[in-house]
């Protein structure tokens, strides 16, 4: 057996005779593997999140690049699905120039791609990956959220639904059926069920991600007469669901909270009332104070506007604020080197626990490699200034109030937050 | 003697068409039978009932003293009865004696995955068919487009390499030349007596008939109306305005 | 439990009308040159998108009204600029060839079409809902519809009145049944049956692009619209009967009340119910509700 | 396309070569190019699946629903894995692909009674049921977020992933080689050249005393085993599966692969799978939008000008230098 060990040993080498990972010389050009929906329903998020990185790219190689290394994006669509989206990630683990990759759109790719990048041992940032199972069963070295996680999405949108609407009695769900919408859906009930156990839920739909019509769950949804519809929908499905849901008084009928509401004011905005609870699932809201106070976000919503005539919404600053993110971990592994370009190892030693001022406020990496993000929760608002309603009323409910600590349960932790809770809770108004 | 086959009263209707319409008849051992009658008269649709192509509504059909009766084409030719087409039924895709060779592998267990179809044993008894048949030195050429008597005595090997007792012969000289005709017969009907087999075959050419058959069975509207030694039968006047239209 | 019946009958109507259209230009073109057209979920797709962009582009000149006129000048312009380009070009090769053929040249041209699709609009959703608004709504049992689902039912029941009479009646009509009823009869007495086979195909590829069109204006346009249009378009064409009208038309409204069925009662089972009725059906009637086989003559 | 071919395509011995070029093929380019090592895996998990299709192409039946089965191969090993902690690679493999054999000889049984288009549908509207099923019952399956695979023992060793890939890839190799031999001899068995011989004349082969859907119930079974084999090689390879693994499209892509490499010899589907994973890495980018059309426009030039597929073309170039 030793000896059959050893031989695959001897093949592994003949194998990988230039070893990718023993990069340490400064190299020509930093690429950057970024993985993005540029097809299919999540191109809706993956085209604003890649529009994003080449803006945030060019600003950031205008003033030197990276420790005075231009940067290259390299763009993989996860439109191809899971098994071609892990042969590109394994194929440009081995390009020696791409120490850092940034993964995953859709939580079935970073789940997929994890544990691969663990095992090719390749630093990856997930950029846009929230469901909470990434880092529920496995431990990772190399991997990871520079974003918050569905638990602390979703208990804001409880928080926020309480504080504006305290006697709401029935609830209906509609999600997307994949592990967001699916966990969303749980960490919404369970999270009600602990703030005011008396509501109940009168009807749950989970059509499948990417279905060009939802009428006939708009109808069930209608008869079901809920106070409050609560919807995770993103992307296309949240546009069609707007726009089909809204001729139909579904949004005046009832309480409607539209989790990831903000990425359709620009498009179809006009057709929601005001009050429409929505969320940004996150702090990437462009006209946000702490936004608007940047001089550095300014610049960037300015290009983001003129190259591609929109302001940019939640996706974009996730994608930003990512990159920010990595140039602030080389710039913090260079500096520990004295100038000495990072390792694959060296640069994860790096994340570790790092603190970062983004675009929107800022994001820590805890010891268990999870992204720590506030929250922002508003609603509908007309606008006299722009030709699209805009997030009024809203709350930046802090990370630590809405995150389940490092190492506890998250769904045994939401069934232990008590009523008070909501008290306690800054107001909505709070923030501007 | 017994009857090798006998069939009673069958019944079949298309459409109110009486395409057989109480069928009797007895076929004895190593007889050589032809079926005449008019177009439509149900000659074929006969051999279609007999091999369970289409299922009879009523009546039965007799081999070697067990009913077969509406059997599956599959079930009746294990018992031993083969058929020829009146369109030849080859495997396209084969070459000739692999199309015999199937034949053969037929009868001993098709079931076998991984000795090879063109093995020695297969391959001889497929030869003698084929050169019984005076077709050996096309064996290796594709069926496809051989000239249509060739198509013809192919199909025909197909069905004696099954070693039948019984053989039912669809119209074997339907679109073959006058001049090939009794050289075609004339191998067939050799093989056939060479191989002990009985057989019935469906024949619109009178000089075919009165030459090759023991007797004739005269179909119309789905009935025997007459039988006998071709002689007598084909100078019944009966039988000549009905099936040959002569007043 | 949910007891209110009349809404999931109105929903399952709606669902019927618009899997009506594709399932019946799909039954068709079969019924006439027994190819199975994988791609045509891309014409409905095409129909939907060329739809939206014209009727965009009309109200975007503020000729509101006018871009109802796109519902179905769309479907005219796929029809006439692709059906017999393709059906003399591609489908034309495969008449007579084995049905794996035939299925594989269309899928590829599934493909093709799926990313020329995708080049031309992009794979951003669009949206063009001016018809849903100029329709208003209506109240049914205490929920509101859109008058224009309302509209997309007697849309469907008269174009599947039409085909019928059109098939029975006219004298393109008669032709067509007689090709589908026996090719080589029909080209016997003289009929250009490569002109019957460009007509009908080119009609499929209209009812296709028509289907997409009504839809557009409720649903958001985006890729893999054709690739999930086309399955249930099989499954519809499969339970009613290839080649059967009458058994299309029975299909999709069986299909489409047992959707809407689902999603008041079992919202789980939703996008299975469609193959499960398939199976069913074919498990009893190997050809389908309407259709039947003749035996090979030997 | 000829579906029979020249039923003695090529001697047996001239398929062993073609196969070992393969496979020399699959086992050194990624000597020079390390992440090739993973495309051929995969390839090679796919050219089983498409064989298997090819075979059924032999036999005039077209299933655009194959991928059924590579599903149920690479959820197998998931399940294998998680609820009895199956953990051997080869026991995997072996498990995974008996139990899909089951499956299809489960649904083969009713699927027997049909042919043509109601086949192709049938498998089509099955195939969909299970893809529903998989992203539905999502407290089993991980709905379309899929299951993870991790990396099992080889031989009782626990080898570290880069280790277990090469494993992958060389017993990957072994096993295209010899389950391709074994595909052959049964080609070209009675019962195999039934299978080609139902395609050409049904009615006859039954007026021969032979059962028709005997034979075809034979093939489906051993392809799906097929496609459940390659099912199973993917999972392990990509350490994940979903549900997409049985999408329609996906079943397309295997018929597209088989008819690429020519359906008249073994090795054609696995050419085809090489072909097409190459193409479609490369395609992803260069032309990332426009990979399918890429495709398709492949798929339409060699049925139109290859109808034997590469294998065919390759045959062609033989028997011309033989007679020069």
């Amino acid at each position: 057996m030793k000896c059959f060990k050893s031989i695959i040993t001897a093949l592994l080498l003949a194998a990988i005779s230039a070893p990718a990972t023993a990069q340490t010389s400064k190299p020509a050009e930093v690429d950057l593997g970024i993985f993005t929906f540029t097809s299919g329903p999540g191109a809706a998020y993956g085209v604003p999140g890649r529009n994003a990185a080449d803006v945030v790219i060019s600003q950031i190689n205008a003033s030197g690049g990276i420790g005075g290394v231009p940067v290259k994006p390299i763009y993989v669509d996860e439109g191809q699905g899971t098994n071609a989206v892990v042969a590109e990630f394994r194929k440009l683990a081995s390009d020696s120039n791409n120490q850092v990759m940034i993964a995953a759109l859709s939580s079935a790719n970073c789940l997929a791609l994890a544990p691969v990048a663990e095992q090719l041992q390749l630093p990856t940032f997930m950029w846009n990956c929230d469901t909470h199972q990434l880092f529920l069963k496995d431990k990772y070295k190399y991997v990871y959220r520079t974003n918050s996680s569905t638990v602390p999405e979703f208990v804001a949108d409880a928080l926020y639904l309480l504080a504006v609407k305290p006697n709401v009695k029935t609830v209906a769900i509609i999600n997307p059926d994949y592990a967001f919408g699916r966990d969303a859906g749980l960490i919404f009930k369970q999270t009600l069920k602990a703030l005011k156990p008396d509501v109940e839920v009168v009807a749950e739909l989970y059509p499948k991600l990417g279905s060009p019509s939802f009428n006939t769950e708009i109808s069930r949804l209608v008869a079901a007469k809920p106070d409050v519809i609560f919807s995770n929908f993103w992307g296309a499905d949240l546009e069609n669901f707007v726009r089909q849901a809204a001729p139909r008084e579904l949004f005046t009928s009832s309480q409607v909270i539209l989790a990831l509401g903000e990425s359709v004011l620009q498009s179809a905005g006009t057709l929601l009332p005001d009050g429409v609870i929505i969320g940004v699932i996150g702090d990437g809201w462009w006209k946000s104070s702490t936004a608007q106070a940047n001089p550095q976000t300014k610049a960037f919503i300015e290009d983001y506007r003129k190259r591609f005539n929109e302001y940019p919404v939640f996706p974009s600053f996730k994608m930003a604020n990512t990159l920010y993110t990595v140039k602030a971990v080389y710039d913090k592994a260079l500096a520990t080197n004295k100038g000495r370009w990072p390792t694959r190892d060296e640069l994860v030693a790096a994340a570790k626990g790092i603190k970062v001022d983004t675009l929107t406020g800022t994001l820590a990496l805890r010891e268990d490699n999870d992204g720590l993000v506030d929250q922002i929760v508003g609603v509908t608002q007309k606008s006299s200034s722009y030709p699209f309603p805009i997030m009024g009323k809203m709350v930046r409910y802090p990370a630590d109030l809405v995150t389940p600590p490092v190492g506890t349960d998250p769904i045994a932790w939401i069934s232990k937050l008590t009523p008070t809770m909501v008290a306690n809770a800054p107001k909505p108004g709070s923030y501007k | 003697m017994n009857p090798l086959l006998s069939v009673r009263d069958l019944h079949i209707s298309f459409g109110g068409v009486k395409a057989a319409d109480g069928v009797d008849l007895d076929i004895y051992p190593h007889e050589l039978i032809a079926v005449i009658g008019p177009n439509g008269s149900g000659k074929t649709t006969f051999l279609n009932l007999c091999t369970g192509y289409i299922r009879a509504t009523r009546g039965s059909v007799i081999f070697e003293g067990r009913s077969i009766t509406n059997e599956v084409p599959r079930t009746i030719t294990r018992r031993g009865i083969a058929r020829a087409f009146q369109i030849p039924q080859l495997f396209t895709g084969h070459s000739l004696i692999e199309n015999v060779m199937l034949s053969v592998a037929a009868q001993h267990g098709i079931w076998q995955a991984f000795r090879p179809l063109s093995r020695e044993a297969y391959r001889n008894k497929a030869r003698e068919v084929l050169d019984l048949m005076s077709l050996g030195d096309i064996a290796h050429g594709p069926t496809v487009n051989l000239p249509e008597g060739l198509r013809k005595l192919a199909d025909i090997a197909i069905a004696l390499a099954l070693k039948p007792r019984l053989l039912l012969l669809d119209e074997p000289t339907s679109g073959v030349s006058t001049a090939e005709k009794f050289a075609l017969m004339d191998t067939i009907v050799g093989v056939l007596r060479a191989e002990k087999v009985t057989a019935l075959f469906v024949e619109h050419d009178m000089d075919v008939v009165e030459r090759y058959a023991d007797r004739v069975l005269v179909w119309d509207a789905g009935k025997v109306i007459a039988g006998g030694p071709p002689q007598e039968i084909l100078r019944s006047s009966h039988v000549l305005e009905r099936v040959i239209g002569i007043g | 439990m949910f007891t209110n019946y009349v809404p999931v009958i109105v929903d399952g109507l709606v669902d019927a009308a618009l899997i009506f259209f594709v399932a019946v230009g799909l039954t068709l073109v079969f019924s006439v040159a027994r190819v199975l057209n994988v791609a045509h979920g891309s014409f409905y797709a095409l129909g939907a998108y060329l739809s939206v962009v014209i009727g965009m582009w009309l109200t975007g000149h503020g000729w509101v009204v006018a871009s109802l006129a796109a519902l179905l000048l769309s479907p005219i312009l796929i029809a006439v600029a692709l059906g017999p380009l393709i059906e003399r070009t591609l489908l034309r090769w495969t008449y007579g060839r084995p049905e794996a053929l035939q299925i594989l040249v269309t899928f590829g041209l599934f493909l093709v079409l799926e990313d020329m699709q995708k080049l031309i609009f992009g794979v951003q959703p669009y949206s063009q809902d001016t018809a849903v608004q100029l329709f208003g709504i209506s109240h049914i049992s205490g929920i509101v519809y859109l008058n224009y689902q309302l509209l997309l039912i007697v849309l469907a029941i008269l174009v599947a009145i039409g085909l019928r009479l059109m098939l029975k009646r006219t004298r393109i009509g008669k032709l067509i049944a007689a090709v589908v009823a026996d090719q080589e009869m029909a080209q016997t007495i003289g009929i250009d049956v490569r002109r019957i086979f460009v007509l009908a195909f080119t009609l499929g590829v209209f009812l296709a692009a028509l289907g997409g069109a009504l839809a557009s204006p409720m649903i958001g346009v985006a890729p893999g619209l054709g690739a999930e249009a086309i399955v249930l378009a099989f499954a519809v064409a499969a339970i009613g009967g290839l080649g059967q009208i009458e058994g299309a038309a029975l299909a999709a409204v069986l299909v489409g009340l047992a959707r809407a069925s689902a999603i008041y009662w079992a919202p789980e089972l939703q996008p299975v119910v469609p193959y499960l009725v398939m199976v069913a059906v074919l498990l009893v009637r190997p050809y389908g509700l309407f259709g039947s086989i003749g035996l090979r003559r030997i | 396309m000829a579906y029979s071919g020249p039923s003695v395509c090529g001697a047996f011995d001239m398929v062993v070569w073609q196969l070992l070029a393969l496979a020399v093929a699959a086992m050194a380019l990624p000597v020079a190019v390390p992440w090739l090592g993973f495309v051929f895996t995969v390839a090679i998990g796919k050219g089983l699946a498409a064989l298997g299709v090819a075979m059924l192409l032999r036999g005039g039946l077209i299933s655009i629903g194959h991928a059924l089965y590579v599903a149920i191969g690479a959820y197998a090993t998931a399940f294998l894995m998680l609820s009895i902690g199956m953990n051997e690679l080869f026991l995997l493999l072996i498990c995974a692909t008996a139990i899909t054999m089951a499956a299809g000889l489960v649904i083969g049984a009713f699927m027997a009674r049909y042919r043509a288009i109601f086949f192709a549908m049938l498998n089509l509207a099955i195939s969909m049921v299970f893809f529903t099923l998989l992203s539905k019952l999502y407290h089993l399956t991980g709905g379309s977020d899929g299951m993870r695979v991790a990396t099992p023992t080889v031989l009782g060793l626990t080898l570290d992933r880069a280790e277990f890939d090469l494993v992958l890839q060389f017993s990957a190799v072994a096993l295209m080689v010899a389950v391709a031999l074994l595909i052959d001899r049964y080609l070209k068995s009675p019962l195999g050249e039934a299978l080609t011989a139902i395609h050409a004349n049904e009615v006859r082969l039954e007026y021969l005393g032979v059962s028709a859907r005997g034979v075809i119930l034979a093939a489906y079974t051993i392809s799906a085993a097929l496609a459940g084999l390659g099912g199973a090689i993917t999972a392990v390879a990509i350490g994940h599966v979903v549900p997409e693994l049985s999408y329609w499209t996906f079943s397309g892509q295997l018929v597209l692969i088989a008819v690429l490499g020519g359906i008249t010899g073994v090795p054609g589907a696995f050419i085809g799978a090489f072909f097409f994973e190459l193409v479609r890495t490369f395609a992803a980018d260069f032309a990332p939008d426009a990979w399918n059309a890429i495709v398709g426009a492949a798929l339409l030039i060699v049925i139109f000008f290859l109808p034997q597929g590469l294998y065919g073309l390759l045959q062609r170039v033989k028997t011309r230098k033989a007679r020069l």
